[in-house]
């Protein structure tokens, strides 16, 4: 029964960090900047399933897991979402006035252009 | 039977993150991860923390998929025309990328057995609060300044974004809801949140001593809220009216309130008199649900998109 | 059976409450502003600054009268399930430096807004006050925090406090930079969680105190360690992850740019000097210290060379971030490389405190004049501002002397602490770090004579002033850049002051 | 009694599964967005009434009974209102409203 639980835990844990190497992946490659917003929800997705598998495998004291981690992830999840709320607003005023959805030149080229 | 069931969850769940990846479509993706908080909050029933299971399903599924929704019907005409995804760096990228899983996987199975875990000392101390859903002292109490400093967190992650509004509309009123709204909808938001409310009235009652709480009550109240603005049944308020903000500061001013009480009736800052703490808690926890119903909402109406009357 | 339980307990000293107080002050005054009407944001900062200078000084009074660290349990729950709050010299050193810049800045600011009466209590001023407080609990809690998680919440504060701050005035290339900015700071944030949860997985705490003593070199702490110092260094700008600061901090408008560069900044670079110090197992450290250095040194010399060839003056002073906190991770290798001394014994952890305190006096004062230039003449093209040392004098000489800070020209606080650097490097035989130090000197150089060959120079057609500047507007940054020519005459030695507090642990562990 | 009650359980609940199984395979299959709809919405309700129904006799209390009926009540009107919306979208001819 326990054995049970903790590989359970486990596999949840592996999938949290597959779904953070996904989010990553995401967050790297896309230029699509709502995608990149997406791609750091399912980070912060795997990032959270790895604290419910650690809070799982903490299970003791006749709790079904460790209540310290899931506290940290309920406020995690808070967080990460005034995080989307933030970036999309960014996005939807940077659409707004330029009518683009993606960065356009990588910084270090466009401080570099002369000024008139 | 459990162990199937965990394994096709987590199929479920690689998929969907795999189709987000590969899709070319934004919407298809955004609409892939909605599905994907959904299943994610069932993974959470079954790591049995069902109070991060609803968390999850409201705002990781729930909020963040309208928001994102949302965005992405706005900013169609931009990604209509698809800018190439950066091909150079993908070998690079997904090397990264492979390393973090790797090194994740390798980190998550040589964890000590028996894990090392705070639940004892966590049960011990429950007594000392009266309350008896562990993860609400840990978020009240024990770990009591996390909580109010992720409230003020919100609530500057509010204020950023209502600076976003042009000058003329700052402290104006969000627009939420279409030209034309559909009749089923307006019929939606005017059944709906009588049970909406109750549902979140209970969730905040029990969430002292079951799996419940502020958060899940707060986003309850916030999307019931959010339909009656889409539905165009009430109109948004304007953000700098008082009221409003007095709602939004109104919770994490009376935990400081509380907080600070401590420095006279109790061992410093942010410590319960004995016996009081429940009453105390629950009432922080009431006026936090109703802050975070408002900040939530806020959140997702997004800046003011109207000009404050005079 | 934890070795943490042979740790001692954490016990409130007497004067832990200014702890408490230095957090929470700025956040009450967030609380308020959110209420009053704009009109009273000003006074409800004037009187939250007030207090919390007030706060900092006796936590460094405190601290001192004492020799001991201040400590304080919130809630009276014992760490590992509670929180504790805990300041040593060093947290008592950067908690005062930020009560004196921050206060300049927001002297700079509120003048800067006394210029345009119109718009004083509209959307850019109200919103700047409000982030302005953010920043300072956030700064406050990452300096004085025991606990990663409750560091995490310091870490997402300041992200969320600093990004808008990018993008105030509303044009589109700041929203492009405040996106950037913020995009980098999540990743560098998700890592730093990432990490802290494994952490708990390990050890079933995320007490600082208790972690250094129980951290070795398992597998879960090497990933642990390097997914966090990642993230703190995408927050921290470090070469090659700086690329989003430039545009950032040069886009802001002035006081803000004043207060990401000196002061936000700042925040994740002590973290991963915590990290590396104190919970990093020596051999780990060591690896990390070298690693650390070697992007350091690339920043200091690429970074500088930018700097050289902006022809935007915001543009370059940014750069000049991105460079001088290079110098700031070559302190790793050196405080941690002497086997006879403790990190925190060296002349190198002192050369860096220094470094930091006079990088913040010295950069928020040319961000300050860079943006009462910018204010007179309505551009800040360096080539187009000959002779602007005729018209604003005062702006010249802040310039000047921060950039000696900048340079590390004697006497100021940048040669002390460049000196120090430079000594220990060559005294732990780091041939190629010494070099780099003096390499970055020269560049330093070169891009503060470039502006201050443009300030004397004699204009062809003479500068067209857009807006009158008064004197008193002038003198705040240039009491700062003075600040940091005085921070020069401190000692050539270890700080006492510093050391106090240190180590954290049972006395056993020292060599 | 309790045979019997599980025997009604487990039809109930088989026939609802199915029932869902069908939906689903009628939402990849169908041509066009309206009989897709209409799979969906048969899927929700009937089988979704079905695993409640069955569901009913192993409820421990009345509120629980309550509950799951609630739960039913609630899917019911959400289903009904999205697919009204979709429908009126298709209806339309226009992509669907922000």
């Amino acid at each position: 029964m326990i054995a049970s639980a903790l590989s359970s835990a486990n596999l949840f844990g592996l999938c949290g960090a597959s779904l953070a190497g996904f989010g990553l992946f995401i967050v790297i490659i896309h230029a699509s900047l709502l995608r990149r917003i997406v791609g750091f929800n399912l980070l912060g997705a795997g990032i959270f399933l790895v604290f419910g598998a650690i809070a799982r495998r903490g299970a003791a004291a006749g709790f079904d897991g460790d209540p310290v981690p899931q506290a940290m992830v309920i406020t995690g999840i808070v967080v990460a979402f005034s995080a989307t709320a933030l970036s999309v607003a960014l996005l939807l005023r940077l659409f707004g006035l330029t009518g683009r959805a993606a960065f356009d030149a990588p910084p270090a080229d466009a401080s570099r252009q002369d000024e008139t | 039977m459990t162990l199937g069931l965990d394994l096709t969850l987590i199929a479920g769940l690689l998929a969907l993150a795999l189709h987000v990846v590969i899709v070319r479509d934004d919407r298809n993706a955004v609409v892939a991860f909605v599905a994907f908080g959904l299943l994610l909050g069932l993974a959470w029933v079954r790591l049995y923390s069902v109070d991060v299971a609803l968390t999850e399903a409201a705002i990781g599924g729930g909020v963040t998929g309208v928001l994102l929704l949302r965005t992405e019907a706005l900013i169609r005409p931009a990604s209509a025309a698809p800018t190439a995804s950066r091909r150079s760096g993908g070998a690079l990228a997904a090397i990264a990328c492979v390393l973090l899983a790797g090194g994740l996987a390798i980190a998550v199975l040589s964890f000590p057995n028996p894990a090392p875990t705070l639940a004892p000392e966590a049960a011990e101390a429950l007594g000392r609060t009266g309350l008896g859903n562990p993860v609400t002292a840990v978020l009240l109490a024990y770990r009591s300044l996390d909580t109010l400093l992720e409230k003020i967190v919100l609530i500057i992650a509010l204020v950023g974004l209502w600076s976003l509004a042009p000058e003329t509309l700052w402290g104006g009123a969000p627009e939420l809801h279409p030209t034309a709204i559909p009749e089923p909808l307006v019929y939606l938001a005017r059944v709906l949140p009588p049970f909406g409310v109750l549902i979140a009235v209970y969730e905040f009652w029990v969430g002292a001593d079951a799996p419940g709480g502020t958060f899940q009550a707060g986003t309850i109240l916030a999307a019931m809220y959010l339909l009656v603005l889409k539905a165009g049944l009430r109109p948004a308020p304007e953000v700098k009216r008082t009221a409003l903000r007095v709602l939004v500061a109104g919770g994490p001013a009376l935990f400081l309130a509380v907080g600070f009480l401590g420095f006279l009736m109790a061992d410093g800052f942010l410590s319960f008199p004995d016996g009081a703490a429940k009453p105390l808690i629950v009432g922080i926890e009431a006026a936090l649900t109703l802050s975070i119903a408002g900040i939530l909402s806020l959140l997702v109406a997004g800046p003011p998109s109207k000009a404050p009357a005079p | 059976m934890l070795p943490a339980n042979a740790l001692p307990a954490y016990v409130t000293t007497p004067g832990g409450f200014l702890l408490v107080l230095a957090i929470i002050l700025p956040v009450v005054a967030v609380l308020a502003m959110l209420v009053l009407d704009p009109r009273h944001a000003r006074s409800v900062v004037g009187a939250t600054i007030l207090a919390g200078v007030a706060a900092a000084l006796a936590i460094a009074e405190e601290l001192i009268r004492t020799g001991a660290a201040l400590i304080y349990v919130v809630g009276g729950w014992q760490p590992p399930l509670g929180l504790a709050l805990r300041a040593d010299g060093l947290s008592a050193t950067m908690i005062a430096m930020t009560a004196i810049v921050l206060p300049g800045i927001a002297i700079f600011a509120r003048g800067l807004q006394d210029l345009k009466p119109e718009t004083r209590n509209g959307r850019a001023p109200t919103t700047f006050w409000s982030l302005l407080m953010g920043v300072w609990s956030a700064l406050c809690l990452t300096f004085i925090g025991q606990d990663l998680f409750n560091l995490y919440v310091a870490l997402e504060l300041l992200t969320f406090a600093a990004v808008p701050l990018v993008c105030l005035d509303g044009r589109s290339e700041t929203m492009g930079a405040a996106l950037r900015y913020l995009m980098f700071a999540l990743l560098g944030s998700m890592l730093y969680l990432l990490g802290t949860g494994l952490f708990y997985g390990a050890f079933g705490t995320l007490d600082i105190r208790s972690l250094s003593a129980m951290s070795d070199d398992r597998p879960a702490v090497s990933v642990a360690l390097a997914l966090m110092i990642a993230g703190l260094l995408a927050k921290a700008a470090l070469f090659p992850l700086h690329l989003w600061l430039p545009p950032a901090h040069a886009g802001a408008p002035a006081a803000a740019s004043a207060v990401l560069s000196a002061l936000v900044i700042k925040a994740p670079i002590f973290l991963t000097l915590r990290l590396v110090a104190e919970v990093a197992p020596t051999p780990m450290a060591a690896i990390a210290g070298k690693i650390l250095a070697i992007l350091g040194a690339f920043a200091i010399i690429l970074c500088s060379v930018m700097a050289l060839r902006q022809a935007r003056l915001k543009l370059m002073i940014a750069y000049s971030t991105v460079a001088q906190i290079g110098y700031l991770f070559i302190v790793f290798p050196l405080a941690t490389g002497a086997d006879a001394l403790p990190p925190w014994g060296t002349i190198a952890w002192t050369g860096g405190a220094l470094q930091l305190g006079s990088h913040a006096l010295a950069k928020a004062s040319m961000f300050m004049a860079a943006g009462i230039i910018a204010e007179a003449f309505g551009h800040d093209n360096i080539r187009d501002l000959s002779g602007f040392g005729r018209i604003l004098p005062l702006s010249a000489a802040t310039f000047g002397l921060a950039g000696l800070s900048l340079m590390g020209l004697p006497p100021s606080g940048g040669f002390i602490a460049k000196c120090l650097l430079l000594t220990s490097a060559v005294l732990g035989g780091h041939p190629w770090l010494s070099t780099t130090i003096l390499a970055g000197g020269l560049l330093a150089a070169g891009y503060v004579f470039r502006v201050m060959n443009r300030a004397l120079a004699t204009p062809q057609t003479p500068l067209i002033i857009r807006r009158k500047i008064p004197a008193r507007l002038e003198v705040v940054p240039l009491i700062l850049a003075l600040l940091a020519v005085l921070l020069g005459f401190v000692p050539l030695e270890p700080l006492g002051l510093l050391q106090i507090g240190r180590p954290d642990r049972p006395a056993e562990t020292m060599p | 009694m309790t045979y019997i009650m599980d025997g009604f359980t487990l039809i109930c609940v088989s026939a609802g599964t199915l029932l869902f199984l069908a939906g689903t395979l009628g939402l990849l299959r169908f041509p066009d967005t309206l009989s897709r709809l209409h799979a969906l919405s048969k899927a929700d309700n009937l089988g979704l009434g079905l695993i409640v129904i069955g569901l009913l006799p192993q409820a421990t209390s009345v509120t629980g009974a309550l509950k799951l009926v609630c739960v039913w009540l609630l899917a019911q009107l959400s289903a009904a209102t999205a697919s009204q919306l979709i429908a009126g979208v298709v209806f339309r001819g226009k992509p669907p409203p922000k």
